[in-house]
């Protein structure tokens, strides 16, 4: 086992250095008691990360954390922070009388120290240090499928191999993932006022022109680019999820700009975009087994070689949409949160 | 490929599709779409069960991409009984849903329902670590929807719910990263057979078990970490509890299963002397004692806590609760399965491995057990709820007068809970007590019989108070009349019909006492020994 | 920078994962505020998720292995979803304390007040605005 | 006589006897409460094709010496065989089957008689049923694992019908009825599993007890004692042996023909038949000797039969001394049969159907003078004789039975197993027999005089009466004759009638004294 340092420390700076910033952001992300302050934090903390996924060279990742982890993410936590800065957690607001006026007494100072986060951060260093303690004596074996994964890469019908991995080798994973993502849809739309569009009825507060002029600019660059990345996924670093993202950032900005047509017109769309990525999927995927000519011949979710390109292409586009749409239906139902007019 | 192995997929992918689809119609619409898929997913599961009882396991290569890059899908006898518990008692839940809409508290139980449907059945005949881990997050996000729709007071036990469900799985995902570390492969069988090659592999191999088993154990509810349970489970509309209480929690126990037994070279840590393996089988018999032990707490504690509730759900909860316990009480038979106490003896020769078999087809004939009467027991407690208004049992009195089937199946589904005979619950502890007779585990006997008692004592608690009939005088009549007809705006016919789904389950629940032998062959089918 | 993708670098990440998976966890199960747990919820999720990757950079090939980068992209996605679906409960929640604490006559979120309303607003005018 | 029943359908016929009165209960829980007609139909059919088909199987099971038997495969035991749910006739079933199935007749009539006006009839006639399917279901089981499914179905399907009435005090009966039977329930469970772990799956073996147990009471006595204990401690609940008796006397809250049917036949015999199964069948009597367990056994049987009847005389209310004198009663079957001899066995195993027909005359005109002159405690009897002399020369009879005087069953019972304790060589049971008949004398006979020889209070009119003969003369110009229901004193009369029939008719050849000494013949042997 190479030792931890290896022989010519300054190669190891960049990575130390942005190792312990992404301690300090992760801190900065857990320990505050303002809200805001843990969105700030978490943002950081997004940001360093996807440096550390371009840092171990995967540029996927890197896009994927960026734009998902950093931006989605960042988004709704900012309106959750907003509403209530200073975390009027419900069970801290039974410690104080709710009479009393809940001005800035609401900060409970509580004591750093007390038994339970000592006992916590004990167990914590306890099972951290045994983790590491394993991550230095397992034999890392290497893991099986380089080999027949430069083989059968060409059946996937792409070129780049994450996205064949995605799309292809462990395309039942991702089916599954994005009906995950799909059914939160779903959960939020039904545990959302009146369906989770309440707030594309409302008309929403003034935004100076300089925003929306800034907005103008803005939404066709994103659009390319999230296009771009969807397209380019075939043959190079990039993909449904990736692309997904900044679509959902560019329906967001338009939301803020008031550019999004109305609710009358959106509202009958949203469920079928939703759900599109998903049926198309699993339909493509039931073609191999009952369309092969000796019927229940091929193996579910088995692309014929003819087709292969075309079919992960269409089920990546639709992908896209459905994950673009599902994130801003999250967005909705936190956005202009009552507190904040 | 033949129908078993078209059904094997089908069986996930179908009701996600239908999942899907239900979201653009009608909620009318949607229970007739739920209807038909439960009835499909209980066809292709009769194709997969037909397979495996003769004998077969069933293998799908999905994408027809082979194992360590693509993804199989195995059914052996273990998925095939949890995907016939699942078949059933989603079937007959979801024909309550669809006969009282009440009950699903909104619109949107059906497409999740569904999606938490696939997820289970992915989980019971997924053959890889990652997809396990996929399967549980899809049934996690569902499950935790499912508790939300049960209106204002279900919210803030659906989000601790969230935290404990993603805490469990990610530290699963950590475990799963351990094995991939140490076997180089996600696939179960190969990664089964790589760890015992290498015995150097071992040291990763139990620290990846201790952390999967505490994730899944997060998300089972045992002991220490049960407070969760209680108000989603007894907060969340009457259809869905039964499905939390009788299905979701049982993904986590199939996977643990399969860790422990499929996955885990116990045998190879367990018997080798040399230095590493010593401490090795110490830390892993010092883990499967304290989960026996938490187990054994489970058992008593949950029930006497039980004992305590005065209304009806949350003592439901409680059961459950105390019923988790009954699964992890054969951990520690697990590790020394030798027969010790039958050496002298003439009576029954058993086989050298009887003891591990008799255990496990003893857990797990409980937990099938458990899932077919505790959806019945929640179901007629969930109606009960909707038409009284309340589940306080003191407010209960005499409900049973005026429906003698509710408490009928109530009664039935007791006799499954507390392991009476002609129940699955009596198998599987009559298969538990003998392995533990057999390897000289006293202390499991003593669990059963105080758990067998407390938990008689606690359901009764429930069910006495409905047979009252201290005269109430007729103007108290009108009053319970009009409490019914405002309570739900269901009609009475349709409150009549409501009331079959939890007798079926109570039927079921004595009908299966009489399964245990063919419970007993179908685990023989791709068993570890 | 020179690309350095010896063994250290990715034992190093290793490390550093568990750790903030660690941390992240004890502050899961230790905070009350519920915008602090969700936080410390995707903490974990972060370090859970670089602890697989960091596993499948190890081998001395320059890109890490393309199927761990695809779990770990699967990964990510999920834990958006699941924090997605916390948010809006979080949401929900703390909608209802609203209601109770300041049981104002509108239902939640109806009136417009004109102006813009910067966030640093402390949540005391907040109440008190909508009590007007 | 064979060729009544074609061999080929011989071994259903356990499975038929069994799912008849299933049968019934299904049809039943659905009724509507209106339905009376076709409930008592249903009920009564039943009732008379069970006691058809034993009457059909006597001459086969009995003389032939044919075993019918019908199994099914319940619980795997390791690769291949397993445990089989079994239903055997034997000599022994067949005893109680018929017992029970002769006695669920005319409790039936009782009960339809009695439950006119009552309300939740089909719930009780559904339970009633099931009862019964789970007394057969005891009587033919043909080893002990069939024997503990029926065992503990028993106890499930009497709660709800002790819970009948659904007031707070029938309810908190049932709850300690339900507590006592699920303890002795899981008892027996553990005693059989470690047998069946220990010496293999246990069928019941006729002929001196299944020989892996011998070889396990050979092997390790501690062990087979203990299981030994277990097992008679778990069926000694329901057989009400004195430690765990209290249950019976508070579970009369329950209608009368429950405490009828209940206490005096399903419940209690159940008990006491598992007894006896476990000592002739299981352990055989002479492992059972070595062992050393019949003595304690013996002395805590005696201690029952003294201190049940002297409870007796302290209890005021009708139903409560009746009960008690069940909990001595009962023990005279386990005093026979933990001696080891022919005759006492013989006497205990008779006794077991002497005993039902004979308490269930005393419960049926208990239940009698409650319904028709309101009178609960012995005190209110005064004079009854007068006003119902049907009931009270019933009653009468079965009193004497009970006492134990010559022309009736009880004396048969008390003289076999005196004669068995001699043979025994223990003769100090003769002097426990004759204690108990004295104090059995001492709470019955009272009742007997309150009932025909005390004036009833208030009016003066002496009575001149005739003996306590049971065709009770008609008395001249008594004045309030009360008018007694004839669904409830037919089955009374019929059952005091049996009492004598059966003492005076013991040396016929299927009488049930024959019976038994068949059955302890094969014991012996």
């Amino acid at each position: 086992m190479s030792g931890l340092l290896p022989e010519d420390v300054s190669l190891a700076v960049p990575d130390i250095a942005l190792g312990l910033a992404l301690l300090t952001a992760a801190g900065c992300a857990l320990i505050p008691r303002s809200r805001l302050a843990l969105a700030a934090g978490f943002l950081s903390l997004g940001a360093l990360t996807a440096l550390v996924w371009l840092r171990l060279d995967s540029v996927d990742v890197g896009l994927a954390e960026a734009g998902l982890g950093g931006g989605i993410l960042g988004a709704l936590l900012v309106w959750l922070a907003i509403r209530s800065p200073h975390s009027p957690a419900p069970d801290s607001a039974e410690t104080i009388s709710t009479t009393q006026p809940t001005s800035g007494t609401r900060r409970t100072s509580r004591p750093i120290l007390n038994p339970r986060t000592l006992l916590g951060c004990a167990a914590g260093a306890v099972l951290g240090g045994g983790l590491c303690l394993v991550w230095f004596q397992v034999l890392h074996a290497l893991p099986a499928w380089s080999e027949p994964l430069e083989e059968q890469m060409e059946t996937t019908g792409v070129t780049h191999e994450i996205t064949g991995v995605l799309l292809a080798f462990r395309a039942y994973d991702t089916l599954l993932e994005s009906a995950v993502l799909m059914l939160a849809g779903v959960a939020v739309m039904a545990l959302g006022r009146d369906g989770g569009l309440h707030q594309l009825s409302l008309p929403q507060p003034e935004v100076p022109s300089a925003l929306r002029w800034l907005v103008r600019l803005c939404a066709p660059v994103l659009l390319l680019a999230g296009l771009w990345l969807l397209f380019a996924g075939s043959s190079d670093s990039g993909g449904a999820f990736q692309s997904g993202a900044v679509l959902c950032s560019l329906l967001i900005l338009l939301r803020t700009a008031h550019a999004l047509p109305s609710r009358e017109r959106t509202e009958p769309w949203i469920r079928p975009l939703l759900i599109g990525g998903v049926v198309v999927f699993i339909l493509a995927g039931l073609v191999g087994p009952l369309l092969a000519d000796p019927l229940l011949s091929e193996a579910w979710l088995s692309w014929q070689p003819q087709w292969a390109t075309a079919a992960v292409l269409s089920v990546e586009i639709l992908l896209t949409i459905g994950i673009a749409v599902g994130l801003f239906l999250m967005y909705l139902t936190l956005e202009n949160p009552e507190g904040v007019q | 490929m033949t129908t078993a192995e078209f059904s094997l997929a089908g069986i996930v992918l179908l009701p996600l599709l239908a999942s899907a689809v239900a979201v653009l119609l009608g909620s009318r619409v949607r229970a007739v779409l739920g209807i038909l898929t439960a009835l499909l997913i209980c066809g292709l599961c009769t194709a997969v069960l037909i397979q495996t009882a003769a004998g077969g396991i069933t293998e799908l290569a999905l994408g027809g991409y082979e194992a360590p890059l693509g993804i199989r899908l195995r059914a052996d006898g273990l998925s095939a009984l949890f995907l016939c518990l699942s078949a059933v008692v989603g079937t007959v839940v979801s024909a309550h849903a669809a006969i009282l809409p009440a009950s699903a508290g909104h619109p949107g139980f059906w497409p999740l329902w569904l999606g938490c449907w696939s997820g289970l059945n992915a989980v019971f005949v997924s053959g890889d670590l990652f997809n396990t881990y996929v399967g549980l997050e899809l049934v996690g996000l569902t499950a935790v929807a499912l508790v939300a729709l049960g209106g204002r007071d279900s919210w803030m036990p659906a989000l601790r719910y969230l935290f404990v469900a993603v805490l469990g799985s990610l530290l699963f995902l950590v475990g799963v990263g351990l094995i991939l570390a140490a076997a180089g492969t996600l696939d179960m069988e190969q990664a089964a057979q790589q760890l015992a090659e290498t015995p150097e592999a071992h040291a990763a191999a139990v620290f990846a078990l201790c952390l999967m088993s505490v994730g899944l154990v997060l998300k089972l509810a045992l002991m220490p970490m049960h407070r969760w349970l209680i108000p989603a489970h007894a907060g969340a509309p009457g259809a869905v509890s039964p499905l939390l209480s009788a299905l979701v929690i049982k993904a986590a126990l199939f996977v643990i299963l399969r860790l422990w037994l499929w996955v885990m070279p116990l045998d190879a840590t367990t018997e080798a002397e040399t230095g590493l393996a010593e401490g090795l089988s110490t830390a892993l018999t010092a883990l499967a004692w304290t989960l026996g032990g938490f187990g054994a707490l489970a058992v008593i504690l949950g029930s006497v806590m039980a004992l305590r509730q005065d209304r009806l759900k949350p003592l439901v909860a409680y059961s459950t609760v105390a019923q988790v316990g009954y699964w992890f009480l054969f951990l520690p038979l697990l590790l020394d399965p030798e027969a010790g106490a039958l050496e002298g003896q003439p009576g029954t020769t058993l086989a050298e491995d009887a003891v591990l078999s008799g255990a496990l087809s003893g857990s797990v004939a409980l937990a099938l057990g458990h899932g077919v009467a505790k959806a019945g027991l929640f179901l007629a407690a969930g109606l009960l709820k909707e038409l009284w208004g309340t589940d306080e049992i003191e407010s209960l009195r005499g409900a049973g007068r005026r429906h003698p089937l509710l408490i009928l199946s109530m009664g039935l589904c007791a006799v499954g809970l507390i392991g009476l005979p002609i129940s699955l619950g009596f198998t599987g502890k009559w298969h538990l007590a003998t392995s533990a007779v057999a390897a000289e585990h006293w202390w499991i006997i003593a669990v059963l019989v105080l758990g067998t008692l407390l938990s008689a004592g606690y359901l009764l608690r429930g069910i006495a108070p409905l047979l009252l009939q201290d005269a109430k005088d007729p103007q108290d009549q009108e009053h319970d009349a009009a409490q019914d007809a405002d309570a739900s705006a269901e009609s009475p016919r349709r409150q009549r019909l409501a009331e079959v789904p939890a007798f079926v389950l109570g039927l079921l629940t004595v009908l299966t006492g009489f399964l245990a032998v063919g419970i007993d062959a179908l685990m023989g089918v791709g068993a570890p020994w | 920078m020179e690309v350095f993708a010896g063994e250290g670098a990715a034992l190093w990440y290793l490390l550093l994962g568990s750790l903030v998976a660690v941390a992240g966890t004890v502050r899961l199960l230790l905070a009350r505020d519920l915008l602090a747990r969700l936080v410390a919820m995707n903490v974990v999720g972060i370090g859970s998720l670089l602890v697989l990757l960091s596993l499948g950079a190890r081998a001395e090939s320059a890109a890490p292995d393309p199927v761990l980068s695809a779990l770990v992209i699967t990964g990510l996605v999920i834990t958006v979803a699941f924090t997605g679906l916390g948010a809006v409960l979080i949401r929900r929640i703390e909608g209802i304390h609203d209601a109770e604490h300041a049981p104002d006559q509108a239902a939640d979120g109806d009136q417009i007040s004109s102006g813009q309303n910067s966030s640093e607003q402390d949540s005391s005018s907040t109440e008190g605005g909508r009590d007007s | 006589m064979t060729d009544l029943i074609p061999s080929a359908v011989l071994p259903w016929i356990p499975l038929v006897m069994v799912v008849l009165s299933l049968a019934a209960a299904v049809a039943i829980f659905p009724m509507g409460e209106r339905r009376v007609r076709l409930r008592s139909w249903v009920n009564l059919s039943a009732a008379v094709a069970k006691v058809l088909l034993v009457v059909l199987l006597v001459p086969a099971v009995v003389a032939e010496g044919t075993r019918p038997e019908f199994s099914v495969p319940f619980l795997p035991l390791g690769e291949g065989e397993s445990i089989d749910l079994v239903l055997r006739v034997d000599p022994l079933a067949l005893f109680f089957a018929g017992l029970s199935a002769l006695l669920w007749l005319l409790t039936t009539i009782y009960a339809i008689g009695y439950l006119e006006r009552g309300s939740d009839r089909s719930r009780f006639f559904g339970f009633f049923s099931l009862c019964v399917t789970a007394t057969v279901g005891i009587s033919f089981s043909g080893n002990l694992i069939t024997f503990l499914v029926f065992y503990e179905i028993l106890t499930l399907v009497t709660y709800p019908l002790v819970a009948h009435w659904g007031d707070e005090k029938s309810l908190r009966a049932a709850r300690m009825y339900m507590r006592y039977a699920l303890s002795g329930g899981v008892a027996v469970l553990i005693g059989v599993i470690w047998l069946t772990m220990y010496a293999g799956p246990v069928d019941f073996a006729e002929e001196g007890g299944a020989e892996g147990v011998a070889a396990l009471a050979a092997e390790s006595p501690g062990v087979a004692v203990t299981i030994f204990v277990l097992l008679v401690g778990g069926m000694g609940v329901k057989a009400a042996l004195v430690p765990l008796h209290s249950w019976l006397p508070s579970a009369m809250v329950a209608p009368a023909p429950v405490s009828a049917l209940l206490h005096a036949v399903a419940v209690v015999k159940a008990g006491v038949f598992g007894i006896v199964r476990v000592i002739d069948d299981v352990f055989g009597i002479e492992v059972a000797e070595e062992l050393g367990v019949l003595g304690p056994l013996l002395a805590v049987a005696c201690f029952t039969v003294l201190y049940g009847s002297y409870q007796a005389m302290r209890q005021t209310e009708l139903k409560k001394r009746l009960a008690f004198s069940t909990v001595s009663q009962v023990s005279y079957v386990v005093v026979g049969v933990s001696m080891v001899s022919a005759l006492a066995t013989a006497g205990g195993v008779v006794h077991l159907v002497h005993q039902g027909i004979m308490k269930i005359t005393l419960f049926f005109c208990a239940g009698l003078f409650a319904e028709v002159i309101r009178a609960h405690t012995i005190g209110e009897l005064r004079g009854a004789g007068r006003r119902m002399p049907w009931t009270s020369a019933a009653f009468t009879v079965g009193a004497l039975g009970m006492i134990g005087l010559p022309p009736t069953a009880g004396f048969v019972t008390k003289w076999q197993l005196g004669l068995g304790a001699l043979d025994a060589g223990q003769g100090w049971v003769v002097l426990v027999l004759l204690g108990s008949s004295v104090l059995n004398a001492a709470y019955f006979l009272p009742v007997v005089w309150m009932l025909w020889f005390a004036e009833p209070e208030g009016e003066s009119g002496e009575a001149p009466d005739a003996g306590a003969s049971d065709e009770a003369p008609q008395p001249e110009g008594e004045p309030q004759r009360e008018k007694e229901p004839g669904a409830l004193v037919v089955p009374a009369v019929i059952t005091a009638v049996a009492t004598l029939a059966v003492g005076l008719g013991a040396a016929l050849s299927f009488a049930p004294l024959q019976v038994a000494e068949a059955i302890a013949e094969a014991v012996f042997r």
